[in-house]
């Protein structure tokens, strides 16, 4: 400790003499430059300083809301929004932490978009805002489009397109389930022209592509349609992705008879790592050809996918599944719960988003199953229509809900391989609609 | 409205089975053509791991046998 | 190899002859466009061009200083701190990596801080301006306080806040270690006053957070209150923070008795999952209702925190506690060290930093130890006062330290976990503090 | 599932109730705000939306190019470039993925450029463009010179410059074989001169240095002194980097006798921890006293070096070994790929510079074994010319090379060790002859 | 000037205290409140460190062997 | 223009060489520094890595006892 002392006394010395002889003489004559600042503040008594603090807390704030007082970004709120708004959008937080910690909905990214949207309720704290740290990530990685494209990346990286390539034809199924997408646009539209709901063509496209089942994608189009409607879409779309086990299996169930739901598919077979491998350029060459305006959501993806596939860049590949995707996740969630301040959220269109949303999944999930009935019927090969619903995507979890509802059945009949073809193509679907959304709007 | 949104639904779901089923179509001919240019070897893939098990079962196989006798 | 070349030479054909052929064509007629650029540069003797060379060295810059020079940031420097300022600003770099190779003094953060140092001391080169890399890091992580918070993030999941939440009291101790930044601020206002130091009152504020002794808070708060004196400030901090284990001791055997130092605590209690899991939303409702200033540090912290407990999402807070922390590190050191420039870091007023750096830690340290006395005659159960000095927080060396000490006098009594409690809640009591100054200024 | 079902209903009813009932109200006023929207939209028959689709498929804009159209970045594009041009470079990628994934060539950069590439031809597509994610990369790292930087970085810490500390003459060698990118640049001036390319002499010196055989420095420098050029540039480096075992060795046996090639060099000393701590410091500031311009190049790369050797920031030398140089390469492989679209790189100056960047490769060859001959002919010590020829840099392949063909002739003849001298020279190397380039220019 | 220092002292040091002593005061509170409503049941968290236990033993195994061999 | 590339070539590859050979020269001198001053003690690093085996070896005893007990 001692040999420390004298180490560091020693060091501080050497820090000390040039600092102390030469800098001061070499400052001697600017040393009156900032003697003037210290009049600038005046003087105030303890009291009024007690008063001032109280002012700047955020119980005052909450309970004294003002006419006029403006938001991080320089917008008006109205005082509910800076009061009991806070409140409740505190309460929706915890709601959202409860929901993932002891129900296990889509923690990943509930728990960040969460915190996020606690932190974007705290009164005069200017997080969200231009120069604070949640407002930065905003502008860093979902005004430009980056953060969503780059977890579709990682999902590329993760995911096996294997399935899908040993029974291309159920990508039909994936294709049928976008109905829940264009249907809720039809309905939302409908709505809206009935005075029920006040949404734009632009809100109800980026609404309706909840029923796409993807989180990304929704982020993608909503920060791109209806900004403001941000949180809510993103909210309902991971809330709804995570209930896939409650949602799904009555719809499935209403559209089948037992007999369908017990039809044993064949085994599937061998998929070459050739064909694995042209997988991703095939789509995105299809992409460039068919759909340009859905190349940013499929380039991303199948980017991520061929790294994943061409087996000579390991370290490139785990990086996207891993360490990028996880520091991703933390930046996307917080920004996207910036989108959850009181005056964005508690605002009647959520209502709206949230209803319009689970009619999105219904639809989707009931035009799959129906797609699976015609398909079993015009092929040569049996199809169970329970795979259908698993074309939602929402990967891997509609292809287990798919699989568990079959072995309900009969527990002899496992469909989870044969599910997860609709499930990826899902994915590819509803970047399809998504591209289709933005080519018309 | 509405009537232009159905339109943007007919339009969407044509699109979206277009660009599945063209998918369908290329990938069942993309399985022929790799079939035929280049057949299936006895595929390089499986040896390695299986030798990477094998290894691993041997090496637990002889810690335990160790083990035993070191009892 | 040899099938490789041919490989490769057909490879060429294929490239070469479309792009020769058609592309040459396409673009015969813009082809005398760029044949004027080549009689721009003007022609120069072999002599010339080596004077020129030479004038574009380090060497010549360094011992030919000229008045009116700018910096990188376009700022003039004196002819000092562009010749010898910058030896000795080089010969400090070295000093720290001393430090911190062989006395292994916080050598996370002194290494890169000491590089960025180097880098910015460099004539001619335009490494800390605006295109310069270190400068580009300096605006995408601290102009916007990004770096200090995702530091904190990840400090919030590398903490346990179990020893706090088994023995709540004993945050006391790490309010009153916060005397430090206050009592400091006094001391540096007045000695302003009497014309010893030169410093504003956000200069002196930003100072004072040195005897809080958490890195990320001192970085925070100077980028904000006085972003000149930032490379004095965190090289104080985190060369403090590496002493904590020579500044402490002489003080606490100082104000405490053997009999005092012998005392030991009850063991603590266990902590349930669930307390540990509402801790940190607790803190940062408190934050949101009392002081929303502090909530971008709290709520970072927090952040981190609740990710870690929340027990679902594994994956985030591992790459919060590693790849994250490690690059923004890397980041935050280099983009700190470009403010160990010559002209910013050899002016009197870094002296008075070490100095007053220097104070607040013992200040920090004896207003724990005081407090601890008073807890422990008040208290029901006996508390030993060393415990006090941990409440500085320098997680964990300080803990650490109360724990050797108590050992010291009697080997039997391990105040580890007693010491955590105080050194845990120290973090958030100089974030409160920080908060303070800020909602001051 | 029930009990979730019912949670979940409740949970709803939980946001439902506050979000209908208070916000309604509170928004009854501006209800009818956004009503007007809905009449902006102007009614289409089906028949014209699908023709209005039609018009924005790849398909249609390849076949349709139209005079006057202008790319990502708003500049005019021929219809060359817009519809054979983009076909010519959707093949090349596919070239390069040929060459990455089945002859092995660099694929941790081809990849993502030949991908960054594909995405930089979509037409009508914004991926490259000002809010496109590639666009938004590039302005990230690229136009700033960060990520060239990161690598550069990555590389220090992967690089043990030991072999080069136990011999250190081997130095010149790596020296030496700079002559490829200098004798380049008076080629290029000289053919340009004579009319047969078109290359200013900033063109000329960016598209030498690949004869440096450093990607990082490559891009580094092509990016300041060239951008237009910086895809072709980049393509060039990294596919000889990767051909250096089918270059060099014939240059290197018609330049050698086989006694000289047989030459046994004498078993290396060791090497100090203290003397590789130091390396990195000694390095940098030489460059500070000679040669500033090249301070970031040989900054990034000493910083990461010295973190690697320092032994005390193990967990930062890893994250700059494995995860930060990961995303770093993702990020700048897309982004140089970027410059891949069409009308940048199928130009007539590609051709060039696909000639002179292998031109340039051969004589930097040719010069280090030269050089060897030279040097074992004074030196007392024996040195075998081959390793001259590993002074390129194209680490570690050029050493292997230079082993391989020792071994050709003498199967006890290891030189790997000793051709990593030059080997880890000829990036310092090449990194000087940059910062020459840029102090010229 | 100096004696506004010692204000915002008194306010700093006042809030700070405030804060934390909040803190404490929730804490207990907290603490009660779930000892009350979520009673400390048979600890699950001691089950899976078992399996973690086994996990190691599997492992030293395992790395047992693998020494064995590199001899 | 090519007598000017010329006069770059020699300038360049002149500072190439001279701060490669000034490196050279540095290094030499340093190593020479570096023998004389801090001169090879008995590797310190080797030990370590010993040690570190004999911590594994020491850990795996213990794990295997545990094992036989816990049988
Ligand atoms: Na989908
Ligand atoms: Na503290
Ligand atoms: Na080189």
């Amino acid at each position: 400790m001692k040999k420390r002392l004298i180490g560091f006394v020693l060091a501080l010395l050497v820090v000390m003499i040039p600092i102390g002889a030469i800098a001061t003489v070499s400052h001697m004559t600017d040393e009156n430059k900032s003697a003037v600042h210290h009049e600038e503040h005046q003087e105030k008594s303890i009291g009024s300083l007690i008063e001032g603090f109280y002012k700047q807390t955020g119980i005052y704030a909450i309970f004294n809301p003002q006419e006029g007082a403006k938001n991080a970004l320089g917008e008006e709120m109205s005082t509910f929004h800076q009061s009991f708004g806070r409140i409740i959008m505190i309460g929706i937080a915890f709601l959202l932490f409860y929901l993932a910690i002891a129900k296990g909905f889509e923690p990943l990214l509930l728990i960040p978009i969460g915190f996020g949207g606690l932190l974007a309720n705290i009164p005069l704290a200017n997080i969200i805002g231009d120069h604070g740290f949640i407002g930065e990530l905003y502008k860093a990685g979902i005004a430009n489009e980056l953060f969503p494209l780059l977890i579709f990346m990682g999902v590329g990286a993760m995911t096996d397109f294997g399935p899908l390539l040993a029974n291309p034809k159920t990508a039909l199924l994936g294709a049928a389930a976008q109905f829940g997408i264009f249907g809720t646009l039809v309905g939302a539209v409908a709505l809206s022209q009935m005075g029920v709901f006040d949404f734009t063509l632009q809100d109800a496209a980026a609404i309706s592509i909840i029923g796409g089942a993807d989180g990304p994608t929704s982020i993608f189009i909503a920060s791109k349609l209806a900004p403001d409607l941000l949180g809510a879409i993103a909210v309902a779309a991971y809330s709804y992705m995570a209930l896939v086990p409650v949602i799904q299996p009555p719809i499935m169930r209403a559209l089948t008879t037992p007999e369908e739901r017990r039809i044993k598919m064949k085994t599937t077979r061998e998929v070459r790592k050739l064909e694995k491998i042209l997988f991703p350029l095939t789509v995105l060459v299809l992409t460039i050809l068919i759909l340009p305006e859905s190349s940013p959501l499929i380039g991303a993806l199948t980017f991520g996918n061929f790294v994943r596939e061409s087996g000579v860049v390991e370290r490139l590949s785990k990086t996207m599944q891993n360490e990028l995707i996880n520091i991703v996740t933390i930046f996307l969630g917080l920004a996207v719960g910036s989108k959850l301040a009181a005056e964005k959220f508690l605002v009647p269109e959520t209502l709206g988003i949230l209803l319009l949303g689970l009619v999105a999944f219904a639809i989707g999930t009931a035009a799959g199953v129906i797609m699976g009935k015609i398909m079993n019927k015009f092929s040569k090969e049996p199809i169970n229509p329970l795979i259908g619903a698993a074309g939602v995507s929402a990967v891997p979890m509609a292809a287990r809900v798919a699989n568990k509802e079959g072995m309900r059945e009969d527990p002899t009949n496992v469909l989870l391989m044969h599910a997860m073809g609709p499930n990826v193509a899902g994915v590819i679907g509803s970047a399809v609609a998504a591209g289709v959304l933005l080519s018309i709007f | 409205m509405v009537l232009e949104a159905l339109k943007y639904m007919v339009l969407g779901m044509g699109i979206v089975f277009l660009f599945l089923y063209l998918m369908v179509v290329i990938l069942n001919w993309q399985h022929k053509l790799v079939e035929k240019y280049f057949p299936q070897k006895e595929e390089p893939s499986a040896t390695p791991s299986k030798r990477d098990k094998l290894k691993k079962v041997a090496a637990i196989t002889a810690a335990i046998a160790h083990m035993k006798k070191s009892n």
